[in-house]
């Protein structure tokens, strides 16, 4: 079907929210990007630019109560759960105003109270951890899920086949995207599986998968929303590859040269953005002037968040020593 | 199972198996992960009939992936779940090292998040296991920030410091000694109690030297005491029994007293708990020093498998009651 | 096909000597199983009974200079490798003739010299070490092959995703061997994974994979000489599902009370001894006097290596300190 | 890539890339596999070039599987070839720590059959990495016996280092400092050399103090030798350059001249290496000691990411200085 039709399945109210966010978090990454090439940024740094219609796709298609255990390229779910610019750039900057207060950095952040379980570096580590995050639900009988994402390359690591296995087997409600992005650093599809598709992991686990256009906003919010459906009727997990390109190389030093420059032209006519706006004109739910207004707000929004974090304190070395342990007391949220 | 009603005699495995029913009856968040720990019991038989009272589901019964059943309960944990997982044998800790060292001991410094859950690894030598059945992985996560690690000695340490880690907000590794499990017995209080972590226990008071130690060589320890007052030798047994975080001041106190200290454990010598705590004592105790830090501790092998080669492998009573002689005239 | 028309594809010599195989494989067994219950057997006794075909077949289909790296329950391979039983009774009595000179127990055992890696307790770390294997090999342009085998359970480690994928990936000259036996310890296959049979894990990596009767002893020689033609041949791994049943608890000392008695008492029909003589005695090959003969044969071989292994010396306590490290003018196998 | 025709200043991180490729050169068993070492000459460029001129077999880009390619690397080491495995990062090594600990380490002593291979580990802070890029785990590996652990801290070292390791018939881990790779440069001979393993290195001589370390923590050190010879104090640097086996009679012979020790480490300091030489140096040289161990290290958290916690966390000129001009008063 085509990606017009598709869309409308999905409310324009949705629909526009999801754009918003796409668009915030592009604007946003950029921005940290411009930083980081001013040099004002310490450590790496990992975008989506050119994925940003997955992570905010099934972040939107989730419940407040739901929880997500994101990777290093879902900026975009973060920000639909309400973590806001101004806290992404603290964090990048090593401010104590970030919500790791400086112990960890870029997207290496969580905050159980937006429901977020922060990314680890270790790839594929989410994984077990998420089912176990749907676990408890199924214990308590809650009718929560949660979302991970994944690379190509983290899917193969052995956390991953762990998780998928334990969450088959106990029909956890946890669903597993994955984030084709055809390479995982510099080491294309090829040299990493030997399957055409990675959805073809999910066959080791009878698991439910669905391959999905990842630069269509609204295909990947309908297949989460099924997905998360099923897992919310105690259908168990489910995998959803969603094909895409990283539009840059793997972190900001890192120029791709091992990418053929044809790739990356095919796909920047995919620009998950660009199909974006197109589908919302088609469907009449937008023109150039919402587009318009739209970029303005979250450029406001993100530079009100860079002076904020600009503005932040440091956090003074001896907190260094704070925080390896949780107090006796402390209330879990 | 049994319930603790009346005061009663068990082994050190029944008092694990108690603490487990007590804490899953009194709290709902607690539940159990592991091999073969449902029908069957696990492999020493800990949660006999535990699957029928509690339920397939706070009974778990993983697919064999100690990475994926660790994670599991780090995520449940977060959640605010209570985890007691169950590692079959401790030597295959190896296989969650990832997860334990990288995601639950990191979590609650990088981002706040608390991981509430319990490790349990039965671990140790004396059991002709080999070296994939005898293994001391305690070193390994003695040097890991994040994590607290119990060893007990006695079923009383034993019931009490699970109860202890299962309500602690932290990752815990709590270490079960196999050849403790059905060599030592007491009878126990009736009433709920815990043994707080981070607590050492003066196990024999003595004057002479300090034998500072934990889990089943605390018995070597208390046996070559026993040995050497009939030579007027009087040893102070410190049973650490928490390794994170350490009770410094108890070791200290004893060895200012003493004035000298054997440190003594089962784990391989270099790099391990011994040398941390000889560390300590020669930065914080220099000056009350009467004699050199004697370690005593398994040469840097893994465990092998045969009767004398792992006889001479365990450290023995009779270590420590020559280098308490040894120290005794120095 | 019926199995004694399966069984014309095989050399009759072969047969009989994997006869011979398979009796030496349970009579030993059997026999440690004895010494075990009169406590004279320090540790664990995991034996193959039921199962004895699996590494008969899989390691009588090897050349010399293959390698195979077995799991705990393949006795016949080591033996078909050359490991006499007076060497695996001086393993189990921590003697110093065995082959780990009393460092190991049971069957953690291997020698470079026989093509054999030493099993690790560590449930699949020996499969990406088996791939390692046959990295070598393709990076020398050599034309041998290894096999490795591991049970159901140890198909849900991580180390078993990784060695998989990674084989596939380079087209390595490595067969897996699966002994699906229903059970990994006390857990039943359905709690150990979603799929109704463990070679749908080969799909993950786009591996051709087999099932096989794995109480058949034809039918797994000939599964295992097509996948190692396969290997040699340049076309990369193969996965080779053996149905089969545990015919006993998982060690000695486990009644096995989870397994329903049903369950034993069907497959005690199917076993492999019965089986193997069944077809022996259709296709002419031997007849019960044959079968009586190798029956003395191998009891006195066992008996034999009982006897070596009893009057063996046991290792001075001082011997472990050596070894710990390779010496420098150590010549590699 | 360079070849070593004429004498010529390299770097850190030269001299590794130098010592691999004429490793390559030598010996056709020498191998390497690893996360986007091939084309893209993995993440500190170490081996750019190199799969061009070995190709791509032997410069082997790996799915994303840490415990996979090490127990690969296991595999061939045992048919006799000679693996040298990248971690992209230290920090990953965790992933591939069952492998490691329990196939590699013990498999010789175990049946015999030796593995020789080489793990490469970045390791270290001071490079705003966080928490998972900027980890010391040598302390984990070195109380894993069976394994050889070494950490250069100049190019000479680096170079020498990796090719004994390369040639040693044992699992080496090769720790190489991320800070050291651009910032310290040296010329190098010409010729063929090798700096044996299980040998450290004075790196600079005094009578005052001997400051016990390893790694990017040398030069910390030095500096601090530099600043305290203008205060009449003599620090005499002790760089261990292998951490296991450790050069004890080097470690003792220098405190024996000068009563006085500091142990110098950048890793986490409780059950870190520092312990291990404290407690030898407490038994071994308990007479010879005129006044306490001092051991600096990191505290006992994770390495925090924003630039004052992980200034903060560093061990520091200094805290060397500070600690020395202590000892020298006792
Ligand atoms: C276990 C582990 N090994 C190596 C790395 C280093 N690393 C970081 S990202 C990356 C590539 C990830 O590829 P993929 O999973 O496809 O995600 P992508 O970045 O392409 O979205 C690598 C190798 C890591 N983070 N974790
Ligand atoms: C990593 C790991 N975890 C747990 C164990 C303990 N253990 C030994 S055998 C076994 C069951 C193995 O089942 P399976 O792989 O199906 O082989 P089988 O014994 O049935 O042939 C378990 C859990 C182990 N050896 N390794
Ligand atoms: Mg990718
Ligand atoms: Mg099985």
């Amino acid at each position: 079907m085509d990606a017009v039709e598709v869309a409308k399945d999905v409310k324009r109210a949705d629909l526009l929210q999801m754009y918003y966010y796409l668009r915030l978090t592009r604007t946003l990454e950029d921005r940290i990007t411009a930083l980081y090439r001013q040099g004002r940024i310490m450590g790496g740094v990992y975008t989506s630019s050119g994925m940003e219609a997955i992570s905010v796709g099934y972040a939107s298609a989730l419940r407040p109560d739901d929880i997500i255990a994101p990777f290093h390229r879902d900026m975009g779910a973060f920000l639909v759960r309400g973590i806001t610019p101004g806290e992404v750039v603290a964090q990048y900057l090593g401010k104590r105003t970030g919500p790791t207060r400086g112990k960890d950095g870029n997207v290496h952040f969580g905050d159980l109270k937006r429901g977020i379980i922060a990314f680890v570096s270790h790839l594929a580590d989410n994984l077990p951890v998420a089912t176990g995050v749907a676990l408890a639900f199924t214990l308590r009988g809650e009718s929560r899920v949660v979302v991970t994402n994944t690379g190509d390359g983290g899917t193969s690591r052995g956390d991953f086949h762990e998780a998928l296995n334990f969450a088959s087997v106990r029909k956890l409600p946890v669903v597993f995207f994955c984030n084709n992005n055809q390479y995982a650093y510099s080491t294309p599809l090829s040299l990493q599986m030997a399957i055409p598709n990675v959805v073809d992991r999910a066959k080791a686990y009878a698991m439910p998968g669905e391959i999905v256009d990842g630069n269509d906003l609204a295909a990947v919010y309908l297949a989460a929303r099924r997905a998360i459906d099923r897992a919310r009727a105690g259908e168990g997990p489910t995998f959803i590859e969603c094909k895409t390109m990283r539009m840059h190389g793997h972190s900001e030093h890192d120029s791709a040269k091992y990418v053929p420059r044809e790739l990356f032209e095919e796909w920047k006519k995919k620009d998950p953005i660009l199909k974006a706006e197109h589908m919302l004109k088609e469907l009449g739910y937008a023109d150039e002037t919402t587009f318009k207004e739209v970029e303005e707000r979250v450029k406001k929004e993100v530079e009100a968040g860079v002076e904020f974090a600009e503005q932040s304190p440091l956090p003074e070395g001896t907190e260094t020593l704070e925080g390896v342990f949780a107090a006796e007391d402390e209330v879990q949220s | 199972m049994t319930t603790t009603s009346v005061e009663h005699e068990v082994t050190y495995l029944e008092a694990i198996s108690e603490a487990l029913d007590e804490e899953m009856a009194r709290d709902e968040r607690v539940f159990l992960m592991g091999e073969d720990i449902g029908p069957y019991g696990g492999a020493f038989r800990i949660t006999e009939g535990f699957q029928k009272k509690y339920g397939e589901w706070r009974v778990l019964d993983t697919p064999l992936s100690e990475s994926g059943f660790v994670g599991a309960a780090i995520g449940a944990a977060m959640m605010g779940m209570r985890p007691v997982v169950e590692m079959q044998f401790a030597d295959f800790i190896s296989c969650a090292f990832d997860q334990i060292t990288e995601v639950a001991a990191k979590n609650h410094y990088r981002w706040g998040a608390a991981v509430p859950m319990v490790i349990r690894a039965p671990f140790g030598g004396g059991v002709h296991g080999g070296p994939f059945h005898s293994e001391c992985p305690e070193g390994w996560f003695f040097h890991s920030p994040g994590l607290k690690l119990v060893a007990p000695s006695t079923p009383y340490d034993a019931k009490g410091l699970l109860k202890a880690a299962i309500r602690d907000n932290n990752p815990v590794i709590y270490f079960e000694h196999k050849f403790l499990y059905r060599r030592v017995k007491a009878i126990l209080p009736t009433e709920d109690y815990i043994v707080p972590i981070g607590k050492a226990d003066v196990k024999r008071a003595g004057r002479d030297i300090s034998v500072i130690t934990y889990a089943a060589m605390v018995h070597q320890a208390l046996e070559a005491a026993e040995q050497l007052t009939k030579e007027g030798i009087e040893l102070e047994v410190v049973d650490l029994r928490t390794l994170v975080p350490l009770d410094k001041e108890t070791i200290y106190d004893s060895v200012r007293k003493t004035s000298k200290a054997i440190v003594l454990h089962e784990d391989n010598k270099t790099g391990g708990i011994g040398a941390e705590i000889a560390a300590l004592l020669a930065e914080e105790c220099f000056d009350c020093l009467d004699g050199p830090i004697h370690r005593i501790a398994a040469p840097d092998t893994p465990v092998p498998f045969s009767t004398p080669l792992e006889e001479f492998f365990l450290p023995k009573v009779n270590d420590v009651v020559a280098a308490a002689r040894k120290l005794a005239a120095y």
